[in-house]
């Protein structure tokens, strides 16, 4: 094992092994994702807090959110998720160019994502939608609904934010991949950078029902 | 018994004991105080015992292995723990007390804003910075703030509640006898914070249903309700304009002067700022800054028409950017000024209790 | 392994410090051990300007009145104190000093997991910093380092760059934690067991699973107050329906278990200094090494009691009040192993040693008086007083910094390869207790008294405890001094200490004196467990204490 | 090398096929509960629950939770077991404090005569303001 692990050039001095570095790496990646957990904790506390005191307000807000949008959303992420799981697949057994469509098509659903988004964001603006102290639609007021748009406009918006950063890291682990830096023996990146779609889509399941359905 | 909570007060500098509460939250400190003192110290001794008796004799010497068994582990656990949660089991009825008003307390609203304090009573009358309040009887107090988080604390009466912006929250307490105790702000609110201080009056029973009978039957500005008062705007004279009234605050100008427009001992301060005024000798002067000033520092030489010649000179006493920081308060305190926050004060309803 | 005696030969050869020269090459380094030293030359600054704030407080504080500054220029000065303190010394310091390079040392490992990620760390830090600097030069921050809503929301002063930075500061804690715990699972030494971690990697190890779960929740927060303040989103707004005392929840959700982070190393250190100086193993390995993951864990649950007196409720009130009461015994456990390990030891008393006698000292009375707080009736009267300032000044300044103290003498040798002078150290660390107490004691009282902290002037009952407590911290800024110009004189003209000046037996005493690149030169087999004093190799007698 | 690699992972396309059908089946149920009569609560616990099942699904197969163990499931249970005490507590707080010193207008305050009390808030009416047909 180890005349392997020095034969080849990923493997870092201070590991005595690729298996123990790939495992470190792992373990690394998943504290990271914890850290992001927390990170949206913070606002799924807030959106807990205020939608336990105003529940009103945030049922009839939440009926103005676009559901057809946001479902189709949902099986978009969904999707982009399995190709990403097979785009690792793909890339632990050597297929290279399997493992860059894939990617590819899992950067393409992250855009057509985004795009969706978009769109809603341009409906919700175009009805006076906003945030906080900028919310002026006129079709709902009360207590608490500004709230909602507050939230919903942070929540969506740092998960987009995510989306984005999930993209740019996909690709540059697909333009590594098309260069051939992978082997079966080494994909390390790709399985991280498909960790970090994956919670992605992860927090996504969470936010759909929260702002859409409720 | 009596000498020895006496004892133990000024052995730790406590103020006195105004009420019950404040007797009972104080015979807890002083056990907490006197175990806490015995284990630390017991730990320190031994600390220095083995110092002595184990010092080291000769160069990398060598040390036996000692093992620990069970028991010393749980020992270790269990006597601290059993001592934590016996204070915990003493202290938390005492807390739930304080946060359990009695059905029979009187309700005083308080109204906290940057940097005073103001207290109603339902149905009048108002004050500001002094709570009066009688002697042996359940006060409820129901607080919130204008602007910031501020904090009402009476360290006397070891009672202490943070008051929020737009919101209520309560306390209650029981003053045991008559006399004065210092009210402080104890949550950080910016530059007047240190001196947004208050006083409880607590009263014989009887003298404070005559001064309450008095005021309300009175014509006394006071026993109206509170009027709004505007709130100058984030500007740049911001600073200048706290510093101001932080000034007119210290040096008792509210005593006389309102910032709302009532009437009081003197005349308000209410766009006062370039108003045309009529002094008793007839004349009538334009209220600008020289005027402002020298009222202040002369204030026998214009006395407005219909107002007693009883404002002390204030030369001396304010220098000359105090007196200008003031003036520019006054000339702040416009009912047509425009204003970034809320233009209502909460209005004084009795909540229905829980 | 008996240590080798000192020979200036192992001083000569090359080490880390020499190995290469040149500011680039401490710049681009990616060796935990000049990273360490990066982090020792930025800590300490923040220390010292930290400290010159803290002198400015005191000073302003010596009469009940305005004293050489006014109200607005304090409350910037007790902002900048509780910022820098907190967020770039308190925080980083024991981890980023003593953790980096001592843990693969211990571990017997060449590096960090992620060594590049470490260097990186330095580099946020040093932005975090600077963007917090510069936005308290653009005119100052005076909403305190609680940056409690609304006042923070509405303060004219500027508030969002000091935000930005101390989110920036904690991704670069967040990162360092990362780093500490994968390379504690994945770089042990063959034969290093769990059970045979040094208990310095246990309390780090419990340190790095707070900055990692705690942290982003701060830095959420924080971006959230500064969204509020600059776009108007009314998250905690009270105008808009918000509530203030949620910011207050999810604030001491990190920053209690912050108060770990910054004690725990404190232990890390202590555990170390203890079995050394009293050339014995610790009493009570499993329960020390236990307690410092039961207080990272239980840490989390405890962050209401700072809201008692805030409008929480009273059922909320009773749950974080009993939960604090189970923290404390984590610590208590502590401290009774650490007195029971000098028993029969063979006890030498230096300057690492007399601040391990203040750190238990600072932390027994400090640990106390929390324990008083958390008990719900008498928080209600001490909650925002001097007391609250005095009690986690004892916990911080008092035990925190002299085990700072005893880390930076035990490891000077180690660093460095040469030694202070013990005769002004001891003289020292007497100056620094001495100065604590006369600082921190009269805090005890105008708490006591009800002086409520954050107060610019006071009234005239307050003023002798105040000159006391002022008279102290002149003391104390004079023992640091002290410090300071012995330890920076021992890097030039010490004696050469040779590689285990101590006759310590941690695993990191096995390396030369300061050690080389490398570490090992190849991997080290652990066959026991540290600090084993007991000459016969493995075990040797073992005794029952009666 | 290769083979190591290869064994550490028990899944295949067929397997991600099977998980993804799931989500998309889950997803379906979701939508179409949301719009089924039901009380509040019972509205919120199902979507939860759901949510919850496709978020176990994607880190169990998805993120390979299954297969790696220890350190890695440690990491992901500690970090929502501390969402759900911070969520669970401050809710709790909310829930039992004094009824006035939540926000204004919201739930706890009740039949309170608001109008009365409440210290203003802007650009809202007291009370919950729908247009009869809102678009």
């Amino acid at each position: 094992m180890s005349t392997e692990a020095a034969a080849t050039p990923n493997l870092a001095h201070h590991f005595p092994n690729l298996e123990q570095q790939e495992h470190a790496a792992r373990l690394g990646m998943w504290l990271f994702l914890a850290t992001e957990v927390l990170l949206f904790t913070v606002l799924f506390t807030a959106y807990s807090v205020y939608r336990f005191l105003f529940p009103a307000a945030f049922a009839a807000a939440s009926e103005l959110a676009h559901v057809a949008i946001g479902a189709t959303n949902t099986l978009v992420l969904i999707t982009s998720s399995l190709t990403v799981a097979l785009a690792i697949h793909a890339a632990r057994q050597g297929r290279r160019k399997a493992t860059v469509a894939l990617l590819a098509v899992t950067i393409a659903f992250g855009a057509a994502f985004m795009v969706l988004k978009g769109v809603e964001y341009a409906h919700h603006f175009a009805d006076g939608q906003f945030p906080g102290r900028y919310y002026r639609y006129p079709g709902l007021q009360g207590p608490g609904v500004s709230m909602y748009f507050s939230l919903y406009f942070l929540m969506t918006g740092l998960h987009g934010l995510h989306v984005l950063i999930g993209m740019g890291v996909l690709t540059w682990v697909a333009l590594r991949a098309a260069r051939g830096d992978f082997s079966p023996s080494y994909s390390t990146p790709v399985e991280l950078g498909g960790l970090y779609w994956h919670l992605v889509d992860l927090i996504w399941i969470f936010l759909f029902p929260l702002f859409y359905l409720l | 018994m009596n000498e020895l909570n006496e004892l133990m007060r000024k052995v730790l500098w406590l103020p006195e004991q105004a009420s019950e509460y404040a007797a009972s939250v104080d015979h807890l400190h002083f056990f907490v105080f006197l175990v806490s003192q015995l284990g630390a110290w017991t730990v320190v001794v031994t600390t220095l015992v083995f110092i002595v008796r184990y010092r080291k004799r000769r160069a990398l010497q060598s040390t036996v292995h000692v093992e620990p068994r069970a028991i010393h582990e749980v020992v270790f656990i269990g006597l601290p723990l059993s001592l934590f949660l016996l204070w915990f089991a003493i202290g938390f009825p005492q807390y739930v007390t304080l946060q359990t008003p009695p059905r029979d307390a009187r309700d005083v609203y308080v109204m906290a804003k940057k940097w005073m304090w103001k207290f109603a009573y339902p149905g009048g009358p108002n004050s500001t910075d002094v709570l009066r309040v009688p002697a042996g009887r359940p006060i409820r107090l129901l607080l919130t703030s204008r602007d910031v988080i501020h904090s009402f604390f009476v360290p006397a009466l070891r009672l202490k509640q943070d008051v929020l912006p737009g919101r209520y929250t309560q306390t209650w307490f029981k003053a045991t006898q008559p006399g004065h105790f210092q009210i402080f702000c104890a949550e950080y609110c910016g530059l007047g914070h240190s001196s947004m201080l208050g006083e409880v009056l607590v009263m014989p029973p009887d003298e404070f249903d005559a001064w309450m009978d008095r005021e309300r039957s009175s014509n006394h500005p006071s026993a109206q309700d509170e009027q709004p008062v505007s709130e100058e705007g984030v500007d740049i004279r911001g600073n200048l304009l706290e510093q101001g009234r932080r000034i007119a605050v210290v040096q008792g100008c509210f005593k006389c002067h309102s910032v709302d427009g009532s009437q009081h001992i003197g005349p308000t301060w209410l766009d006062l700022y370039n108003a045309r005024v009529k002094l008793e000798t007839g004349k009538t002067v334009v209220a600008d800054e020289a005027y402002l000033t020298r009222s202040m520092m002369e204030p026998a030489a214009d006395v407005v028409a219909g107002y007693k010649a009883v404002m002390p000179t204030f030369q001396g006493k304010l220098s000359a950017p105090e007196a200008a920081a003031i003036v520019e308060f006054i000339k702040s305190l416009r009912t047509d000024a425009p204003s970034a926050a809320p233009q209502k004060g909460p209005i004084y309803a009795p909540i229905p209790a829980k | 392994m008996p240590p080798s005696p000192p020979s200036e030969a192992v001083y000569n050869t090359p080490n880390y410090l020499n190995a290469e020269a040149g500011i680039r090459s401490w710049l681009t380094t990616r060796d935990h051990k000049r990273i360490a030293i990066m982090y020792l030359v930025l800590t300490v600054s923040a220390f010292a300007i930290g400290g010159i704030f803290a002198l400015l407080i005191r000073l302003e504080l010596l009469t009940p009145g305005p004293t050489i500054m006014d109200a607005a220029t304090y409350n910037r000065m007790f902002t900048l104190h509780g910022v820098v303190m907190i967020f770039l010394f308190m925080i980083p310091a024991i981890p980023g000093i003593f953790g980096n390079f001592l843990l693969p040392l211990m571990l017997g490992a060449q590096d960090v997991a992620f060594p590049r990620i470490n260097l990186f760390t330095v580099y946020l830090y040093v932005i975090g910093a600077v963007i917090a600097v510069w936005g308290m030069v653009q005119g100052g921050t005076d909403t305190g380092w609680t940056f409690y809503t609304p006042y923070s929301t509405t303060t004219v002063t500027t508030v969002a760059p000091v935000l930005l930075g101390a989110f920036i500061i904690g991704m670069s804690s967040i990162l360092t934690g990362v780093n500490f715990i994968v390379t504690t699972h994945t770089l042990r030494a063959p034969g290093l067991t769990w059970m045979r971690l040094p208990l310095f990697v246990w309390a780090i190890y419990a340190t790095s699973i707070i900055q990692v779960l705690a942290t982003p929740v701060l830095g959420m927060t924080l971006l959230l107050v500064a969204v509020e303040k600059v776009f108007g989103f009314g998250i905690f707004d009270p105008v808009r329906g918000g509530d203030p005392i949620l910011f207050q929840h999810l604030f001491w959700f990190y920053s209690h278990p912050a108060v770990y982070i910054m004690v725990l190393p404190a232990m890390a250190v202590v555990s170390e200094v203890v079995q050394a100086f009293a050339r014995k193993n610790i009493f009570g390995y499993k329960a020390v090494a236990f307690s410092s993951l039961g207080i990272a864990f239980v840490g989390f649950f405890v962050w209401g009691h700072h809201l008692f007196t805030s409008g929480q409720s009273t059922f909320a009130s009773g749950v974080f009040g009993v939960l604090s009461m189970f923290v404390g015994i984590f610590t208590a456990i502590k401290v009774f192993n650490w007195t029971a390990t000098l028993y029969k030891g063979a006890i030498h008393v230096a300057a690492p040693f007399v601040y391990f006698l203040g750190f238990l000292y600072f932390l027994m009375f400090g640990g106390l008086t929390g324990i008083a707080l958390s008990t719900v009736s008498l928080d209600v009267h001490w909650q925002d007083t001097y007391f609250v300032v005095a009690h986690f000044h004892f916990i911080m300044v008092g035990a925190t910094i002299m085990a700072f103290l005893a880390a930076l003498h035990y490891w000077w040798p180690k660093m460095f390869g040469r030694m202070y002078s013990e005769r002004w150290a001891l003289a020292a660390a007497v100056l620094v207790i001495l100065g604590f107490n006369a600082t921190f004691i009269p805090q005890f009282l105008l708490g006591n008294m009800g002086m409520p902290r954050r107060y610019y002037s006071y009234p005239e009952q307050f003023w002798p405890l105040n000159v006391a407590s002022t008279a102290g911290a002149s003391l104390l800024a004079f023992g640091f001094l002290i410090v300071l110009i012995y330890l920076v004189t021992a890097l030039v003209s010490g004696e050469v200490s040779g590689p285990n000046p101590w006759g310590s037996r941690g695993y990191e005493w096995n390396t030369p004196s300061p050690p080389n690149v490398q570490n090992f030169p190849e991997t080290p087999l652990i066959t026991g467990s540290a600090h084993d004093y007991t000459d016969e190799p493995g075990g040797g007698e073992v005794a029952r204490v009666h | 090398m290769a083979d190591a690699a290869h064994a550490r992972s028990h899944f295949g396309p067929a397997h991600y096929l099977a998980v993804w059908g799931a989500l998309v089946l889950l997803t379906a149920a979701t939508v179409g509960v949301a719009k089924v009569e039901m009380p509040h609560w019972a509205h919120v616990t199902v979507a939860l629950v759901i949510a919850t099942g496709k978020a176990g699904l994607v880190a169990l197969f998805f993120m390979h939770l299954w297969e790696h163990g220890g350190a890695i499931r440690l990491v992901l249970v500690v970090s929502v077991l501390f969402l759900v005490l911070l969520i669970g507590l401050v809710l709790a707080d909310n829930a039992t404090r004094f009824q006035y010193a939540n926000p204004p207008y919201s739930e706890s305050w009740g039949e309170a005569p608001f109008e009365a009390v409440a210290p203003p808030m802007q650009d809202a009416p007291a009370k919950l303001e729908k247009e009869a047909e809102p678009r």
